[in-house]
């Protein structure tokens, strides 16, 4: 009794964690799982003020499962419009099959 | 004559003292590429327990103290914290190659205040034994929460205008793009984006600037919040006890030990600033000496008016050289993002704390020692 | 008359104590919604030290002190982590809207100790000079883990006799929608389901509550471990130059840390306690003080018995007051999965420890000053 | 030459890392990878009663990557039916194809 | 507008950070993320001489998004064919749609 | 007879140290499963201080000592640090079931230093009011670096002969395995592998081993990182009033927390130690005391010939007694890669250390009272 689902992967500056969270809870997905997360992109600039000789992990990586796929463009596309022209960030989508979930 | 030899020999000795010792063996540390790391934590700690005793100490002063003769002072704290971000906006802005709102973010950097910067300048002080008011450390918000705000808000009106100005160039231009199906495609391979759809977000909102948000953003820094904790804390509770027996004598070894990661900070974000204009690493140099100066003259003025102690001018002085690396960048990368956090952290941590610590605090005693030692 | 006003005095000059001032400082600078935040490793760090420091005194004194006094107040110490779940069960439990196994989580937690407060009445009274057993800190595990154990017996005598009910229901149930195919389905929408096979764990299992286990499960915490493994090096190992230049002076500004983390925690959890029936508020209010007083009341009979001076009494009751907030929770999260972490963690961190610290600790001096000063 | 599997990904409490790395073993899996997490879900309590002011992370995220797509369900089924009632955590399930292991 | 992609998966000893950093760079990926990693697997060694009593989680997991499924298998070869003789590591492959990227 | 009881009285008396208890603590601890734990990051942090201040202190006492006091005893170490990996390449490398690079490696890691064992040694000496040239910290580096960079070029010989070998008999059978297609299959499911390509990487590059990378390593490495820093800070600059007033006071504190780690650590490797041979297990016991020994011979040399302390003598026999435990192992796995790590960090970690504390200290410091009190 799965059920597919469509697994959206944002990898962002730390800073904007709570701003994609209000993002990711107005749009309807059921939930998000964060881990921090360092990495390299076009800008390798990881921002935030953090001194980098003591932490180099200043991204975040956020994991959002959602039944619908246009849910989670619809995450995508919001958050990249908001803050990608200014912040780092990469934004994926994957195929999943929900095996257990308290809501979902 | 007299005066520069009195005034190099006094520099010179400052350069003996073990809180600059920290800060060059951490420089030099991080370049010899060393896997020395002080773990994140223990950082956090350390910035804490310094802002939160320089506010107890103060809070403690302030109890005894008449709170008139802080006025002044305060007043000049604020006025530089304005002035600076002006300056920026004025001179680097100016500059080839330098974008409007990434001088502005700097400059705003550069007049806010940096906890280990004012933690050092205190311990060297003391070391030296030169008396100042307790309660200097608590001009620190009055100079870093201007200085914030002033810079938001330059660059939001500066970048408001921008818009309207794009946005009538860039209506015909969509215009014509539209027919070719998608607005944003560079080239065969180049068909997805970052942000989609460019410069919408912004289209038909009135942003005015509201200031009461920036503050508050700052008030809840963590370096604000330890400080004002401390001050709260010592003004209301009685602390003696513990701030005797534990705050103070951990002061001057933590210290140390965060002067060996400024050090090391300043080395790692060289690289940072090297891809950024030249003219930044200009700026970092000269302007902590100079918002120093004007700063000490302010002080100078406070001196002759209402007695303000010659270790009050200088900790002004440093103040107004230091330039904020902890609480300043994140409300900075919020509050001004399109701001390139390359140019004004690195010039910030690589060059201006280095130079305040090292350069600013021995001139700024040399100098008052020479001035006001009458 | 003249009892109250001086009981009322020396209550109020308790509330200037830095201890208290840390506590309700983080309170509210949470309450501002302020970024400031002591990393993990401090917060860890300070426990193990607090607790090792205490841990370590307790042995050094056990060394020299006879342990016939212990037997005492170590029997009211077991006594009270008993009766306090006991309480709970009686009380909360019953109210209107309390889960059963919840209410009894809770009162394993109130009964349970806090080392952060035990430390905080240490300070407390050596700041006031008052004299107590050395040895009283060593009384914790002898509450702690018969409430822990308490709880853990009575919610799983609880929901066996319960699931024993159900089944029976069940089972028809389940008969009826078999034929439906699915077990759980609601709706069209939701075809997958959190654990698939409600109830099936526990059906054919015999479960009688293993005690040893969860005493173990006790003493492996870290706080638990901490105190012991002090306890043990104390006694047999000769620590007193590590302790008196080490443990000793950095206890009470560790101590005043660790009070402004616990009171940001308690604004933290407040929303947590929200969301939870609000009896639990009421009787995190009232059960520290309730359980503060029998056990300031045995810890009498003692003193009158065999001589437990007053500070000890006053330790009793403070560790009868406070509620654990480091080793309960997890233990009783594996203990009582099914109890909500919200209502007990909640209870606890959110009103229980401040009302314990700030209430509980110069209430209970106030009261033995008056009552046994003779 | 790849191999096609099954990942298999838990996000739930961190009190439970042992008890499940114990099911997973005993499953017959080759092993698994667990990442500190924090998120959001239906019980947004996070337990085990870590100070969130001083940690938020206190999920964690298992893979198991699993030749066979039945161990992974099985294990999954497993875990849901022992902690899913008591315990935060969802249960999904991804294609991947493992390209080099010491023992898959 | 998506952009199909291929996401490698290398779970490897933390020690080996800064080579594999290489390896991806020449390969020609425009990015990769990291995450501190715990697990088991064939070797439970976890090298690196950390105390595992203060910190278990010495493997580090990278993932790395390639337009081309090839870039991906040529830096899974190269990192297995130098590394894995002597070292932890497993790599997988997953199929994504990338959204959103500042160069991809 | 009057020699032996003297000296078994006074390694008797060490036993009580605290430094001792703590580490035999921290292995009881770990034994009962405790979930005890210092977080990582203070623990990093603990090892940083020690060793900064064993430099700082080394630095300052370089300052006004005669050099050429160091000249012999830092030879010594250097010739131990070498002789330590030899001995293990002819004795452990030839008993059966043993790796040779396996040996080697664990030779490398023996031959180095920890720190913490120096600190404890330190400790201890300070605390018995034994004098020893405060310089003999910096001796550290002298044995470290040889030590590791003689067991890596031994290894990379080794292997780089042994590979000449296997390519002659590989070529032939990498003839015959083409025909099936695919190199490396074994068993029918078997048909992914780790590597790939098996030995194509090394096949034609002529690898000399550079010695200069190596020693590169090891000076960037955390521990001599900051045992240098210290160094230079102390000769270089003025420290001591941030050394007196916190370096120095903390070092014995941190230095049980430490050997608490330790003691955790040691029972926590214990297992991986059992996974290899148990003569790993027996060079762990006998190697430290052995290389102390020797050491301590040396030692009696320099003290005869230039006036080298008895607390030098030890400290030079503790620090050949230890075994790295920080900064080794990855400099090893990097260098070494294809030695098992359980091996040397096993016996290293759960044996060497603890024997090297537990036994060789008070071992080496009766000796010295008994052979060179007169
Ligand atoms: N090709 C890629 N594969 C995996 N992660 C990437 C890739 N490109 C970027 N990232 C991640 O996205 C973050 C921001 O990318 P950017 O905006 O390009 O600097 C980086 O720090 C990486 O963590
Ligand atoms: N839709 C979702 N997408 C990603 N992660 C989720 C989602 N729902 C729940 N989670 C994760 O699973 C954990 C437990 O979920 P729950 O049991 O619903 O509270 C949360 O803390 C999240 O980390
Ligand atoms: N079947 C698996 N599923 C998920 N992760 C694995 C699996 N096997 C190995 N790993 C990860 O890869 C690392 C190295 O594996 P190994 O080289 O087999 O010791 C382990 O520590 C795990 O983190
Ligand atoms: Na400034
Ligand atoms: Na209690
Ligand atoms: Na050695």
């Amino acid at each position: 009794m799965t059920q597919k689902a469509s697994k959206l992967v944002i990898v962002t500056e730390k800073v904007l964690l709570k701003k994609i969270a209000k993002i990711i809870d107005e749009a309807g997905a059921t939930g998000y799982t964060v881990v921090d997360a360092g990495g390299k992109g076009s800008r390798n600039v990881r921002s935030s003020g953090q001194p980098s000789v003591s932490d180099n992990f200043s991204n975040i990586k956020l994991e959002i499962l959602t039944r619908n796929r246009d849910i989670a463009v619809k995450i995508s596309d919001l958050v990249a419009a908001q803050f990608f022209d200014d912040y780092s960030g990469i934004a994926y989508i994957c195929e999943a099959e929900v095996l257990h979930a308290h809501k979902f | 004559m007299d005066f520069l030899s009195d005034f190099f020999m006094r520099f010179g000795a400052q350069l003996q003292s073990p809180t600059l010792g920290f800060l060059i063996g951490g420089m030099i540390v991080a370049a010899l590429s060393s896997r020395l790391a002080i773990p994140d934590a223990i950082y956090k700690f350390i910035v804490f327990m310094l802002l939160l005793k320089v506010g107890l100490k103060g809070g403690i002063a302030i109890r005894e103290s008449n709170l008139a003769e802080m006025l002044l002072p305060a007043a000049f704290a604020m006025l530089m914290g304005i002035l600076v971000v002006f300056i920026a906006r004025y001179t680097l802005a100016k500059l080839p190659k330098i974008k409007v709102v990434d001088a502005i973010a700097t400059g705003g950097l550069f007049g806010a205040v940096s906890g280990s910067t004012l933690a050092a300048g205190i311990t060297v002080l003391e070391g030296q034994n030169i008396a100042y008011e307790p309660w200097a450390g608590a001009l620190y918000p009055f100079m870093d929460i201007p200085a914030l705000v002033t810079a938001i808000v330059l660059a939001s009106i500066y970048t408001s205008k921008q818009r309207d100005t794009t946005d009538e160039a860039f209506s015909k231009q969509e215009y014509l793009s539209k027919k070719g199906g998608t607005l944003v495609k560079y080239g065969g391979q180049q068909d997805i984006t970052a942000s989609g759809y460019p410069s919408e977000q912004g289209s038909n909102t009135d942003e005015r600037v509201k200031i009461w948000p920036i503050i508050k953003e700052s008030l809840q820094g963590s370096a604000l919040s330890a400080l004002l904790l401390g001050l709260a804390l010592g003004l209301l509770t009685r602390p003696e006890p513990v701030v005797d027996t534990f705050y103070e004598p951990l002061f001057k070894g933590l210290l140390s030990i965060l002067m060996l990661i400024m050090g090391m900070e300043a080395t790692a974000r060289l690289g940072e600033l090297r891809k950024v204009a030249q003219w930044y690493a200009l700026y970092a140099l000269v302007a902590p000496l100079l918002h120093g100066f004007i700063a000490f003259g302010l002080g100078m003025i406070a001196h002759y008016a209402t007695g303000f102690t010659p270790g009050g001018v200088i900790l002004l002085a440093v103040i107004a050289a230091s330039s904020s690396d902890i609480s300043g960048p994140p409300t900075l990368r919020g509050g001004i993002p399109s701001a390139n956090p390359s140019a004004y952290i690195g010039a910030s941590t690589a060059i201006g704390t280095p130079v305040a610590i090292a350069i600013g605090i021995p001139l700024f005693i040399g100098l008052a020692q020479v001035l006001m030692s009458s």
